[in-house]
């Protein structure tokens, strides 16, 4: 057992510094620290030089245009890109729709869309909740009919993520009202400028419009796009769900999250000395390292068992819950230090718009982002759907 | 000993609770927000001059009737409940308050208009480098003749865009974070010299930084009492949003128990999970420490200063505590829809995270009583 | 609205203060402060002093021997009793089996036991629990069977505090097994002498004998013993439920709890200072104050609406909940105020055993201490039966 | 990096759990602690001798297998399943790591007398007066010709009644809390001037108060370190009781979920209801954040100071925290029988309450990472 990374880890990592700082697009630079709302094109600046570095997607087999790094390699990478504070590459088509169409796609859906993910031609989003079911995904009921050789659907979907931006979507429909729950569900890939479908706005309480009701109206999709068997959709849905939890943890955008409260709390005074001399300041801070440093080792060991052979489990709802909750605490200990300039409410910068925001650079969105951090323990399976995973699967209760 | 209310008190409550179902509701409240001004001024006018309940807190020689304390607490509560965003804290807790303290010509030439609806008042305490210390100030006001001539820069003044008048804690002498020499002023807020940029407030409210730049005020303008004044006052607004706060628990509780009923998944009504009946059961447990807190630290408001100041900060401290946990649970409970800004449940998440840190967060408050209660 | 004392108050408080100073016994000075296990006399000397007083019963009606109080007066000897430390009253006799008799009971039963509870002649104890029924008090097991002009009663309790000492006890049996879980229950006085009966004693994590199993072998229980109906005992054990939760809270005696943490932060050095002054120490502190005011006042509030004509109601879980969990925190404070002293495991004063107790006077009480108060979050109807109260009873869930 | 075990590792585990559960079962150690001795002394013999597992962590030409912290780990790990009350904290982590960093001709003539079971040693280091701080010491060394005499009252030192030798921290010179002149001694128990009071801690050890009068000691007594060294081994400690903590925190994980499964209330077994399911899960999950606390620590105790102590603290601190997390609700959850001596779980949490303060509290570990981490 070793903790340290070899010399030529050590290698790997300054090679990916060295790639950042000479690579990361200058406009974007200090953007995501404000953390003001981020446009499509800051999206795919990032995403493409990646592409071009063939860097895009360490976790694909080399196969399909992964890097072929070793576990080890990965972590430094997505420390390095974290420590950096690279903008997040959007997981729908990398993390989510690739994996699902690599591992059970057809030759021919392969060759179509992994290319056009990777190079980020195409912007993918995700069309699984639907009013009123939430974490309870199986009852979905937007319903695909066959029609010759297209399927004709008709629902709506909820909290769909940046699909105003979305050239395709991933959606789990209802191919078999007769069976239960979780039979009779296809995974089929939808072209958003098919007729029939709306995408509305839904806005969220730091006034972001990140997420999205999707309508959709005798939609025709052609057979060819459904993934895996006719009704057999919750196969791939339920390997989606267990890939989405292994990367939530968020370990290394948290510990950015954390060296930006103490940047900030040390410039920030209170009284006659610097916020973070505020000894329970502090505490908080430091508690709030300590219980990250817990769950990055629970995620090493996890990594650990998953290279001995055993798969991203049930405890990866560890990394889950844990992961969201200090995602949240640091949202709130930076409306914390914000005291007063937590309050002002800034629009952002509309058209022709340059005042500048009330307050510290940084005040105007801790509002915000505490609002919209919510979310954390709420979407990807709420944090109560992964107690009940952890209470089933790993104690057997 | 009696914790029960009196007959008019009740009545007062119900007065405006009433009048409040009736103007405040979800998608008025929300036309109002997005109005130009951010705000019905008809609705204040109503409160003041057709309800007359702006009087209850002020005493019979201005026209009130003879409340204080309890009669704002029973009011901010009521507008908890629906998460209004009228002027009362500014206008009658802190101004009302600040002239009651001080008396003399200015109290009897003012509180008549606040009664009236026609002087509404905001309150520009903060700057930029103090947080929560109400001594920690840059403004200055300096002798001027029989005046004094204001210069400097406030932060985050609630209801700024909305008031007739402003009142300005200003240094008079001493060096930054002194005691002595910080006064209060009482002025027009169209004084010449005055400039604002406005903004709204993530909780619905309109503020603004106000800048002072030369600004000529008379003599009278003085209320005096210094920082006890300021920190009596800030101590009866402390309390003030305790009580809003308390308002607004209660109805994050209802409002999460009656959503749980409707709302279904796996089959059921999801208010059937165990889970979440004992997260509600510990909401309303919580949602109770925050109205005896908001009580307790307004029956202590009228006790010698270190009473008051020991009372206040745990009542705070408390409240601060027990919303948060309230407010976060019944986002939770929801879940999606809870962070949209499609349900009233968000809005009221908003306020009351905007309560935790106002007039002090609950560190601040801790330390402030802990210094009272543990003295070195 | 007035929170101040009236001046009949304050006299009424003077005199209380007087009573005490003058009349509590010396020996039993400072003995609880210590948290040492209390004999049966120790309990009865002050019970006997109050008694004679006529001040041991504030809560009852006066034609059965109340003080006629009002709430602030007991509000006020509660208070006092709980400042000068004086020994707890056991509450079988006076604030359980007393208000089911003189509620429930025949003018014989009044006559014969309600004198005997106030002069202390009569130990009570409580047979509800039985192994394995736990909070669920309504399926119990233990049988009594019509046999002329007795029961014969044949079971098992458990978690019977203070049997050891008990003359008498109130035990819930089954006297229908053919009827749903809370009917046919019936509540009987059984004099603790009557053969067939057996007390084992349970030992519990830091050693003390506070709770017992209790045997009954055909134990035959004179019909005039039974309080209230056949089958209709549940009325008794609901009505003394509710009594039970209202004293429940505890705000008087965790006053006294944090005095003592205090004292002790106060006096145990922290390095160079006074424990007291380390500020996370200090921080625990102020809140066990804050949160135990905010329970205070949640108490005075609920008596305010009993005064208004509410009953003590399903609210009066709130105070179990807050006042229990004050309660273990004030003995978690206290064991880490003890720091390596907390360890030593004193068995207490034996027979001819002289020996001090290691450390400092108070700390070898603390350990034992923190387990055994675990006990106030199970007992009395655990906080998750209080929770369900309140989802059940007050928010409609 | 790779945070797989070797299979030397996974021999060692396997070999000592296999053992413990022949031999520690709950009765025989009730048993043990009942005997006049509190422990079966036979047990530490065979963990030596028999099973040969002492030598784990020494280096090879003391007469060990080479190992190191991790191999302390897994032991202290297995302990804490059975919650053993065996000295091999004290005889081969702190004992045994204190000769292994000073070397020399102590370290080579007593090393092989611990890997044969021989020598027990128990750690005298704390004092009345002293908290946490090691060097908070009263306790003097004086030097007499080639020795010193030890004067000084040592407090709560665990298997001083089982130990042949005493590892005494004492003061050569400086004042009471200075860093300088703190040493550490290696002496036999049974010296002229060593006088006990024995008696059982409440986690089922064997304690004293060891009191020096007089005792005169060989200058060969002492191991070079000082307070550096002392700190060192203190570390090195503190991340064997993390191990420990881990074992009984997965212990009572497991405990309680079998016991819901059997206990049956209102109808079914309580493993049922959703409250305690969810329960049992976050003490799952804090479980988990014990063992990769007890990791990352262990991990990190060969770099250099400053790096480890910070580790060290912030490891001890969350397990503290989480560990009090996973006793508390084991105990609510079993109800009533666990707060018996009946079950094995209550006794699981008065070992898991000790270890929160042993070698520091949540507050001091917190506040040395502090002190650390965010240097003024």
């Amino acid at each position: 057992m070793d903790i340290d990374f070899s010399p030529e880890d050590l290698a790997f990592r300054d090679e990916v510094r060295t790639f950042i700082a000479e690579n990361y697009p200058a406009e974007l630079r200090g953007k995501q620290d404000e953390g003001d709302e981020l446009s499509k094109e800051d999206f795919l600046s990032w995403h493409r030089i990646l592409h071009k570095k063939g860097w895009v997607a360490p976790a694909w087999p080399v196969e399909y245009g992964g890097t072929g790094w070793t576990p080890t390699q990965r972590f430094i990478f997505s420390e390095e890109t974290a420590r950096a504070d690279c903008i997040r590459l959007m997981p729908f088509g990398l993390s989510m729709v690739g994996p699902v169409i690599y591992t059970f796609g057809t030759p021919e859906q392969k060759a179509k869309f992994l290319p056009r993910i990777l190079s980020g031609e195409d912007w993918w989003c995700q069309g699984y909740s639907e009013p009123g079911a939430g974490s309870d995904l199986a009852s979905l009921r937007t319903k695909a009919e066959r029609n010759g050789d297209h399927y004709v659907v008709n629902g709506q979907k909820t909290w769909t993520t940046m699909a105003q931006h979305a050239d395709w979507g991933f959606f789990l429909v209802r191919t078999n009202p007769d069976v239960k729950q979780q039979e009779g569900i296809s995974f089929l890939l939808i072209d958003m400028k098919t007729p029939g479908i709306e995408v509305r706005p839904i806005i969220t309480l730091g006034g972001e419009h990140e997420v999205n009701e999707v309508f959709l109206d005798n939609v025709r999709v052609p057979i060819e796009n459904r993934v895996y068997e006719e009704d057999k959709g919750w196969t791939c849905a339920k390997f989606l769900l267990a890939h989405e939890r292994t990367g939530i943890a968020g370990v290394a955008g948290s510990k950015r999250g954390i060296e930006k409260i103490k940047a900030i709390a040390t410039a920030e005074m209170d009284g006659d000395k610097p916020l973070l001399s505020n000894p329970f300041f502090r505490r908080k801070v430091a508690e709030l390292e300590m219980d990250l440093t817990a769950l990055e080792y629970t995620e090493l060991r996890t990594l650990a068992g998953e290279a001995a052979g055993k798969g991203p489990g049930p405890e990866s709802s560890v990394l889950k819950i844990k992961g969201s909750e200090i995602q949240q605490r640091i949202t709130d200990l930076a409306l914390e230090a914000a005291g007063h300039y937590g309050a002002p409410y800034f629009r952002g910068f509309g058209e022709g718009d340059n005042e500048h925001p009330i307050g510290p650079d940084w005040a105007h969105r801790t509002a915000p982002s505490y609002f919209n951090m919510r979310k954390t323990t709420i979407y990807g399976g709420s944090n109560e759907v992964q107690r009940g995973i952890i209470a089933k699967m790993v104690l057997g209760l | 000993m009696d914790l029960s209310y009196n007959e008019t008190q009740g009545m007062l409550r119900e007065t405006l609770a009433r009048f409040l179902a009736d103007t405040y509701d979800f998608e008025s409240r929300k036309k109002m927000l997005a109005s130009p001004e951010g705000r019905d001024p008809g609705i204040w006018k109503a409160i003041a001059t057709e309800l007359g309940l702006t009087c209850a807190p002020f005493a019979e020689e201005h026209g009130g009737m003879g409340g204080g304390a309890l009669e704002n607490m029973i009011m901010m509560e009521e507008f908890g409940k629906v998460i209004a965003i009228e002027p009362w804290l500014q206008t009658v807790v802190i101004g009302g308050g600040a002239l009651k303290h001080a008396g003399g010509a200015l109290a009897e030439a003012t509180i008549p208009a606040i009664i009236s609806g026609d002087c509404v008042i905001a309150f520009a305490y903060a700057e930029p480098q103090g947080r929560y210390n109400l001594a920690d100030i840059g403004t200055t006001a300096k002798a001027d003749g029989a005046g004094y001539v204001l210069n400097g820069h406030k932060g985050v003044v609630y209801a700024a865009p909305w008031a007739t008048h402003l009142l300005v804690t200003a240094r008079t002498g001493g060096g930054r974070r002194d005691r002595a020499g910080v006064e209060l002023f009482l002025i027009e807020a169209n004084r010449p010299g005055i400039t604002r940029r406005d903004y709204p407030t993530v909780d619905g409210f309109m503020a603004s930084e106000v800048y002072f730049e030369n600004v000529a005020i008379p003599g009278e303008a003085l209320l005096t009492g210094g920082i006890e004044l300021i920190e009596r006052v800030v101590d009866e607004a402390t309390m003030a949003v305790c009580a809003e706060a308390s308002g607004i628990a209660r109805t994050m509780v209802n409002q999460t128990v009656e959503y749980t009923k409707q709302r279904k998944q796996f089959g059921q009504p999801i208010a059937k999970f165990q889970v979440l009946q004992h997260r509600m059961s510990d909401m309303f447990v919580e949602a109770e420490q925050v109205s005896s807190m908001a009580l307790m630290g307004t029956l202590k408001l009228d006790e010698a200063a270190e009473a008051r100041k020991a009372a206040v900060s745990m009542a705070k401290a408390k409240v601060g505590r027990s919303l948060k946990f309230v407010g976060q649970n019944a986002i939770q409970t929801h879940g999606g829809i809870g962070i949209t800004m499609e349900l009233a449940i968000g809005h009221y998440f908003k306020r009351g995270t905007m309560i935790e840190g106002q007039f002090g967060s609950i560190d601040h408050h801790l330390e402030r009583f802990e210094t009272l209660a543990y003295p070195a």
